[in-house]
């Protein structure tokens, strides 16, 4: 889960971690790494309009999901729900250009919002058998398999930050968006669950 | 194993607690109490100990008023006797403070058979639940039954069903975690001892945990604690509760007492009674307050040769530093005197009073209590929505009926969190019927002096200060609580409350469930605040906010100012600079070079769709409809009152698309209140928001050089013609994808770069190095507030306080003036008052000495020999030296103040007045000859 | 902490939400036309009963809703929850799961 | 360590406190609400103005209100000169009461520390400083090093997530025992001939001919030729009783207080960035007040993460108090006005008079509240005190905000 080496210019919100997630992290048990640079793409959309939405699938092979705090995925791309006209569009690192560019063209003749959001976040990956438990030291969440799972995603808080956390796997793995200002507190109160396990 | 108390080792075994090795030692006498100075020894097993107090610990670890019945001995364990006050460490805590949430579909408080039998129940059908037991090990009341009693029959089948739960997946065990606080919506709160104190601990794992639940059921199992009776020296050490003393025997195998006389008032005691005296100890007699008692414990006791004293009650407690003897008599008809008395020698009273259902977590959430006429102590009327009650806590006293209710209750719990399973069996407990019990609370010495009936022995309060307090006229048990402190120490009255409120009773005639029990609040028992407070201390109180730039500035040995949770530089001292001549050196290299600011941390709004202009006419004070693509406009914000609320710039980057910017503090406000407006009053308005403050670091360049520097890093042309001021363009600087404004907070031709977050700091040094053929500094909010005061330009919050409208700050150009545009707060600027043309307004002030800096916050009067209360007629909100005016001057707000140009006014301190001029506020070159370079 | 249901997003802690005063305010619909004493009632004169009050809250730190809510301010107890626009006694997403 | 003996302090109260009356049909005041200032209102008709026909109704138990469940800072040093001029003239009441009243109030005037943690507050703090001293109101600034030698225990590290920058000090400030208070008053009124009532719940309020004649309640209705609202949380339900619509709104406030612990905090600490007030008790327990609940409430309780924030603040500011132990939590209903200031005086009813809008901050008032409420209700006419303190401000606007300035508004 190393992060990918910043491409120039960039620099990752929590470049100069590495060390300090690796003295925390604990194989099989629980894990944390940064994942910057991932393309977020912010949609605002009425979800009622059904040729724009068919417009979405179709430049970007993923449909938007209409169930409250849930992710849909297709052709590398997902779609978190962050609210009943908005979506997250999440892909792969530098795609963040051609998103808002074929979105901004198929949507054109719809009232609608593609922001380029990719520096607005950045993401930290918390996996391993005792993920829930860290997760739960701040977030109030219920984050039990029989009401979170892979493919829910929910806007919430941990301590005192606001994230979007997003499970992808039954390992399990959560993703936390979080702003980059919060970051390292975030980290750094992870961190420090994580001695716990 | 050994520890130490008061001063000296002591050894005990493991599983005792600090109360059961001091008993195990003979000790009898704890310590004294707080306000009598009177020896007390232990009187309880558990969380209702009144008297036996200790401070524990040592150095950072010193923890005071922590009950001897709750303490685990470890090795190596530091505890001192306390007189009801403890005393807070000198050195800092070293212990860490976990917290975790956690949900559950049933929550069982309490492990006692009834709690085992409901969290089996509940377990078994899937349910999510939750058992949470106080004490270092489960089976409650159990724990202190001897192992031939009718009791380890049930045991027996409650160790079966607790195997059976540590096969459910999703029912969880937690002991030493007590429940503490019930709240709305299930919210429950819940303290777990991880490491008992002076133990040593694994490194990273906390010594306390906060349980934040939610859980869909409660079922309330927490038992019921026994009751003392007040009669005179009735605090005397030996005296002590008989389920306490059967506890000792039979949990910690401590026998209490050589010879022993035992005070009930129910068939409770006798089980007490009848195992001391099996296990070697004389029981002098059996006093008991019924007539004609007559249950199976009754013979039994008779059968032991046991004297049963009936109708009788222990009126004294004699001794000095521990009981010696008592005087029994005869209660006469239903009051609490005696006659007919007789003494009896002993080292020891064990009492019952009869035993107190623990409701007090329902309580906490408003259920109300009624008093239960056989057990004598109160209930709950109606149990508070998703909570039911098992067991002793629902006055439920048979072993028998607690292992048939107890699943009942988990069963039902779980049907209503929507779980179901076969019914249970329950094992049949071959057990004797209880007799009623006859309530006595307390007894009237013969003397009639009550001042040493103990009704709360932690506050020293005594059945004497009840009468006083009705005697003062006082009725209502909260009252009389206050008057005598009963019930408000540490333990909160467990054994006192209900006997103030009979003694109450009694004394005003009236019933004992109107007269009821002082009111119960989380929490249960008392918790640290430091494991309340649990991580968030130290760097994570609260976070801390920093821009993509943030290293760059602590390199460059930045200080910083807290703006909100942000971090930003207020100066960059070089050398052994202080603020002020950092700041001059600033400000002088602005004016006359080229500075640079991190300007990242201001709120950024995108707006966009159809009616982003009529939606920005509503919001701002001025009209956008004529602001054109590619050019931005300041704005500012009321609030519905007309108070000037936020300000920024707002940008047109497209016909449909805008971007609003905000103070740094203001931001979330700022977007939570359109969005208010948008949802709420304006749904049909098409507009989308979204926060982009993050998505960009905005970087400053100020100053006559900066378009040389900016030049070396963008094809963008920036002179006059193609990039005017207040223009927008877009492009790459440094190599980045970039839009750049010409926005001046400072007079000077200047220009705002926004880039993309994650490449902030590669353009902050791009820029840096580009700028430093002329020397390019960069600057803090410090320099920045002195460079906009120059210029009059206001900072929301330092020139306005919520009392200040645009008007006052003569901003009306930016107020639209058109009939049509109905801005939020418009209606409000023509009230009577913010109308009144002698408001407090912006003006300029210059000292009359030039030298002389006036406070900020200074107080303006127009008479400076005025005495005090003397008329203020405003305040100064800036002040500052300036290298570019070459003297000091102020911003300040005057009442009139327009009116008052060329006035002298003063700002009386302490043994000065600071004389000043009225000015306007611009002062830098009020014709705007720089900005354009 | 009450345990709030987001028409949207289902129940979350209250820590997650703003509160926002009482609802159904009707903004005047001209408030030029409007007398300074009716202007201040409408700024500042908000019931305030003891028992079922029906109240806005934003989701803050979920989906930026702004919604309603009707609850008992002498018991906490939370009666519905219902979307902007809708009126308290149609039933709404309160009933929903959070799933 | 010197925990051996330390003993806490132990107050007697009187053996004689007020006479419990029964309903009369008719007085001439009535005065709904048996709180602090209900009852300073009565007391000082009957000793300023020799009004004796006069009943206090108080519903539950006397004194059970708000005024059981503060956090008793007193101070004067607010901002604006109406506020300074109120609460002052109370101020000067406090300091000659316990002798006034014959009742050891346990006034004690050790100082109120309103800590500034950011540049803001420390122009708030120097700006309320100067128009404090010049209002005749005593105040002090202290930098850091003043904190530190005035409060020793408080954490002036730079380290500290929020440094304290300096604090402002009012040496007149300090703490009184509420319940002596409540006591006390009602002890003084009862010996004057007011009536009062517990237990008696005001259910309706009689209005003819735009006059109020009496009220509604539980134990009957009673008739009177003026009748005052004083029932801090409870006032939007009663106004509305006579068809007044106030704008107030009733927010639960939590306290809570420690175990008893030997004297360490010899002052009362506030502040506002770092969300904490706190002082200690004479009896040892640390007092400390958490912040309001954001909603609506009359359930006379709060959320625990209020109390969670509230301890996290405690231990930044006070590190010694880790260990502390909480013992004991509660809530009371405030009553809060927009502009965080009071509502005294007439009402558009002839005979009907209130007293409303304190919100977290009017413990320190009841002598100055109770004064002037009673001249205006002896005379018809508000105090020059109370003048500006009018329900009609909210119309023409001239609100007097004291959100801004008092950082932490008690
Ligand atoms: C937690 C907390 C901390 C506080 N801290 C401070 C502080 O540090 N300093 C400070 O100055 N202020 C503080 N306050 C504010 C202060 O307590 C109040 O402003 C003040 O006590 C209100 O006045 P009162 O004493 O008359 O109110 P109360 O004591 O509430 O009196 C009102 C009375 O009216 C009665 N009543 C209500 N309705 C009816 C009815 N229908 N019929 C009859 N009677 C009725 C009530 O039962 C009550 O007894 C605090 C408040 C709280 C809750
Ligand atoms: N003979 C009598 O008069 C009499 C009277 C009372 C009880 N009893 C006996 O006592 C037993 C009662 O069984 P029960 O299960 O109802 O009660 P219990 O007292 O056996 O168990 C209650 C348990 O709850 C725990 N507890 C209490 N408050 C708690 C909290 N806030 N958080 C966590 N844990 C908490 C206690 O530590 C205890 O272990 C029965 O065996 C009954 O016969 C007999
Ligand atoms: C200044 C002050 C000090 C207090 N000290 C104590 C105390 O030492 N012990 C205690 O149990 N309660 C104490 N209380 C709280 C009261 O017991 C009670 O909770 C409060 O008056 C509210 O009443 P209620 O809880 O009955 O609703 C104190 C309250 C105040 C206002
Ligand atoms: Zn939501």
């Amino acid at each position: 889960m190393a992060s990918s080496a910043p491409s120039e210019p960039r620099m990752a919100p929590l470049s100069g971690w590495e060390s300090r997630f690796v003295e925390a992290s604990e194989s099989g048990v629980v894990e944390l790494g940064e994942r910057p640079f991932l393309a977020h793409v912010n949609l605002r959309l009425d979800p009622s309009n059904l040729s724009a939405r068919a417009r979405v699938r179709e430049t970007l092979g993923v449909e938007l999901p209409l169930s409250p705090n849930t992710v849909s995925d297709g052709a590398g791309h997902a779609a978190l729900w962050l609210a009943p006209d908005e979506w997250l569009l999440v892909g792969p690192t530098g795609s963040e250009g051609e998103i808002v560019g074929s979105l901004q063209g198929a949507l054109a003749p719809y009232h609608h919002s593609v922001l380029d959001i990719t520096a607005n976040r950045t993401t930290l990956e918390l996996v391993g058998s005792r993920a829930r438990e860290v997760l739960a030291t701040g977030c109030g969440l219920d984050l039990h398999p029989r009401v979170f799972g892979p493919g829910r995603c929910a806007q919430t808080l941990y301590a005192k930050t606001q994230l979007v956390v997003w499970q992808i796997d039954d390992v399990p793995t959560f993703r936390l968006l979080v702003r980059p200002s919060f970051a390292p507190y975030l980290a750094e109160f992870l961190c420090d669950a994580m001695l716990e396990w | 194993m050994s520890f130490s108390f008061d001063g000296g080792q002591r050894r005990g075994f493991a599983g005792d607690t600090l109360a059961s090795a001091l008993l195990a030692s003979g000790e009898r006498v704890f310590g004294r109490s707080i306000y009598h100075d009177r020896p007390r020894g232990i009187v309880a097993a558990g969380r209702d100990e009144p008297c036996a107090y200790v401070q524990l610990g040592e150095a950072g670890q010193s923890e005071p008023m922590q009950q001897a019945t709750r303490v685990e001995i470890v090795e190596g364990l530091v505890a001192a006797p306390l007189a009801g006050i403890g005393s807070l460490a000198a050195e800092a805590d070293p212990d860490r403070y976990d917290k975790v949430h956690a949900h559950c579909d049933v929550l069982v408080v309490g492990a006692g058979p009834a709690g085992i039998a409901a969290a089996w129940a509940a377990g078994r059908t899937g349910a999510r639940t939750l058992l949470l037991e106080d004490d270092s090990a489960l089976g409650g009341q159990l724990l202190g039954v001897a192992a031939e009693s009718p009791g380890a029959a049930g045991r027996t089948w409650l160790d079966e069903k607790l195997a059976e739960i540590a096969t459910f997946r999703e029912t969880r065990v937690h002991t030493r975690t007590i429940v503490s606080g019930l709240y709305d919506g299930g919210s429950v709160y819940a303290l777990e001892t991880r490491i008992r104190p002076g133990e040593a601990g694994a490194p990273g794992v906390s010594a306390r945990r906060l349980w934040q639940i939610r859980a869909r059921q409660l079922v309330l199992a927490a038992g019921a604690l026994e009751r003392p009776v007040a009669f005179s020296g009735n605090d005397l050490p030996g005296v002590m509760l008989a389920g306490a003393a059967r506890m000792y025997l039979n949990r910690f195998g401590v026998r209490c007492g050589e010879q022993a006389v035992v005070f009930t008032t129910n068939d409770s005691a006798y089980s007490a009674a009848l195992e001391l005296h099996r296990a070697g100890c004389t029981i002098k007699a059996i006093v008991d307050t019924r007539d004609d008692p007559r249950s199976v414990f009754v013979s039994r006791a008779r059968e032991a040769g046991i004297d049963v004293r009936s109708g009788s009650a222990v009126a004294v407690a004699h001794g000095g530093d521990g009981i010696e003897a008592v005087t029994v008599g005869r209660l006469l008809g239903e009051s609490s005197v005696v006659s007919e008395l007789d003494a009896l020698d002993c080292d020891r009273l064990l009492v019952s009073g009869g035993w107190d259902p623990q409701t007090q977590l329902l309580r906490q959430v408003g259920a109300r209590m009624v008093a239960q006429g056989a057990s004598s102590g109160f209930g709950i009327e109606t149990p508070p929505p998703a909570s039911t009650l098992a067991g002793a806590c629902n006055g439920t006293f048979l072993l028998g009926t607690t292992l048939s209710e107890g699943p009942a209750a988990g069963e039902r719990a779980a049907l209503a969190a929507g779980f179901r399973a076969e019914p249970v069996v329950v094992p049949d407990v071959a057990e004797p019927l209880e007799e009623a019990p006859r309530p006595v609370f307390f007894v009237a010495p013969p003397d009639g002096d009550l001042s040493s009936c103990y009704v709360d022995l932690h506050r020293d309060a005594t059945v004497d200060d009840v009468q006083r307090a009705v005697g003062a006229g006082l009725t209502s048990i909260e009252h009389v609580k206050r008057y005598t402190s009963a019930g408000t120490g540490a333990e909160q009255g467990r054994t006192a409350t209900v006997n103030v409120a009979a003694v109450t009773a009694e004394l005003i005639g009236a019933p004992l469930t109107e007269v009821g029990l002082q009111s119960a609040r989380p929490p249960i028992i008392p918790l640290a605040f430091g494991a309340m407070a649990g991580r968030h201390r130290g760097d994570l109180y609260e976070p801390v906010r920093v821009t993509p730039i943030h290293s760059w500035h602590v390199e460059q040995g930045a200080v910083f100012e807290d703006v909100g949770q942000w971090k930003r530089p207020l100066y960059y001292p070089l050398d052994d600079e202080d603020l002020d001549a950092a700041v001059l050196r600033e400000c002088a290299a602005v004016r006359a070079a080229v500075g640079m600011v991190d300007a990242s941390t201001l709120g950024k709004i995108d707006v966009r769709g159809p009616d982003s202009v009529e939606f920005l006419n509503r919001v701002y004070t001025n009209a956008y409809e004529n602001l054109a693509v590619g050019a931005c406009r300041y704005g500012l914000m009321c609030t519905l009152d007309g108070m000037l609320f936020d300000d920024g710039v707002v940008m047109r980057l497209g016909e449909e698309h805008f971007v609003a910017t905000t103070t740094t503090g203001g931001a979330a406000a700022v977007l939570d209140w359109m969005e208010e407006w948008l949802q709420t009053e304006w749904p049909d308005l098409d507009v989308y928001l979204t926060s982009v403050t993050e998505q960009w670091a905005t970087i400053a360049i100020v100053g006559p050089a900066s378009r040389d520097v900016l030049g070396r890093l963008t094809e963008i042309p920036l002179d006059n013609e193609s990039f005017p001021f207040m223009g927008i363009r877009h492009g790459v600087v440094a190599d980045v994808p970039a839009r750049v404004s010409r926005i001046s907070f400072s007079g000077e031709l200047a220009f705002e770069v926004n880039v993309e977050g994650l490449s902030g700091l590669a353009v902050w040094d791009a820029i840096w190095q580009a700028g430093q053929p002329e020397g390019i500094t960069p600057y803090g909010t410090e320099t920045m507030h002195v460079l906009r005061a120059e210029k009059g330009y206001v900072i929301v919050g330092q020139e306005t306080d919520g009392t200040v409208t645009p008007v006052d700050l003569g901003m009306d150009w930016i107020i639209s003036k058109k009939k049509s545009q109905q801005f939020v707060g418009k209606r409000s600027l023509r009230r009577e008052d913010t109308a009144r043309p002698d408001r407090k307004q912006l003006v300029g002030l210059l000292p009359h000495d030039h030298k002389v800096r006036l406070p900020e916050g200074a107080q303006l009067v127009l008479d400076q020999s005025e005495p005090v209360p003397m008329r203020m007629v405003g305040h100064v909100t800036s002040s500052y030296d300036s290298v570019a005016l070459g003297r000091t001057f102020a911003l300040a707000l005057l009442e009139s103040g327009s009116d008052r140009m060329g006035e002298t006014v003063y700002a009386p301190l302490e043994g000065r007045a600071i004389a000043a001029e009225v000015t306007g506020p611009v002062l830098f070159d009020p014709e705007n000859e720089r900005r354009d370079g | 902490m009450l345990l709030i249901s987001c028409p949207w997003c289902g129940e979350r802690d209250e820590v997650e939400f703003h509160y926002g005063g009482e609802s159904h305010i009707a903004y005047p619909d001209d408030p030029e036309a409007i007398t300074d004493d009716a202007w201040g009632e409408f700024l500042f004169v908000r019931n305030n009963p003891s028992g079922e009050f029906r109240e806005r809250w934003l989701h803050t730190h979920g989906c930026r809703r702004w919604f309603n809510l009707l609850r008992d301010t002498s018991t906490h107890e939370i009666v519905r929850s219902y979307r902007m626009g809708e009126s308290a006694d149609q039933s709404s997403g309160a009933e929903r799961e959070s799933d | 360590m010197s925990i051996e003996h330390a003993r806490a302090d132990h107050f007697e109260h009187p053996s004689e406190l007020w006479r419990a009356s029964e309903p009369r049909a008719s007085y001439d005041v009535l005065v709904v609400g048996g709180g602090g200032h209900g009852l300073a209102t009565a007391y000082y008709l009957a000793k300023e103005h020799g009004l004796t026909d006069i009943a206090v109704l108080e519903k539950g138990w006397l004194g059970g209100g708000n005024i059981a469940r503060n956090t008793t800072v007193i101070r004067s040093n607010y901002l604006w000169d109406e506020s300074a001029a109120m609460y002052e003239h109370s101020l000067k009441l406090w300091e000659g009461l316990s002798e006034e009243l014959e009742y050891d109030l346990l006034f004690d005037q050790r100082g109120v520390l309103n800590l500034a943690h950011n540049l803001h507050e420390v122009r708030e703090g120097i700006r309320r400083v100067n128009a404090n001293r010049l209002n005749g109101v005593d105040a002090e600034w202290l930098d850091t090093d003043g904190v530190k030698e005035f409060c020793p225990i408080v954490n002036t590290s730079s380290d500290l997530r929020y440094p304290v920058l300096g604090a402002t000090l009012q040496r007149r400030g300090g703490i009184a025992r509420h319940e002596h208070v409540a006591w006390g008053y009602a002890t003084r009124a009862s010996q004057l001939g007011v009536d009062i009532i517990e237990g008696c719940e005001v259910t309706g309020i009689d209005v003819a001919g735009g006059r109020a004649t009496g009220v509604q309640t539980t134990r009957g209705p009673i008739s009177a030729n003026k009748v005052a609202l004083v029932a801090a949380g409870h006032r939007s339900v009663l106004a509305e009783m006579a068809g007044l619509r106030l704008p107030v709104q009733s927010h639960p406030l939590q306290a809570l207080v420690s175990g008893l612990l030997e004297q360490r905090l010899g002052c009362v600490v506030m502040s506002g960035a770092v969300h904490v007030y706190v002082s200690q008790a004479h009896k040892g327990e640390l007092v400390m007040g958490a912040g309001i609940d954001a909603y609506n409430s009359y359930a006379q309780r709060g959320s625990f993460h209020v109390i969670e924030k509230q301890m996290a603040a405690a231990v930044e500011l006070f590190p010694i108090f880790s260990r502390a132990q909480m013992l004991r939590t509660w809530a009371g209903i405030v009553d809060v006005c927009p502009d965080a200031s009071p509502i005294v005086g007439l009402t558009p009813i002839e005979g009907l008079f209130l007293n409303c809008g304190w919100g977290t901050g009017g413990f320190k008032a009841t002598p100055g509240s109770g004064w002037t409420l009673a001249h205006t209700i002896a005379t018809g006419e508000p105090h020059r005190l109370n003048a500006p303190f009018a329900l009609d401000r909210f119309a023409h606007g001239r609100l007097i905000d004291e959100h801004g300035a008092a950082g932490v508004a008690h």
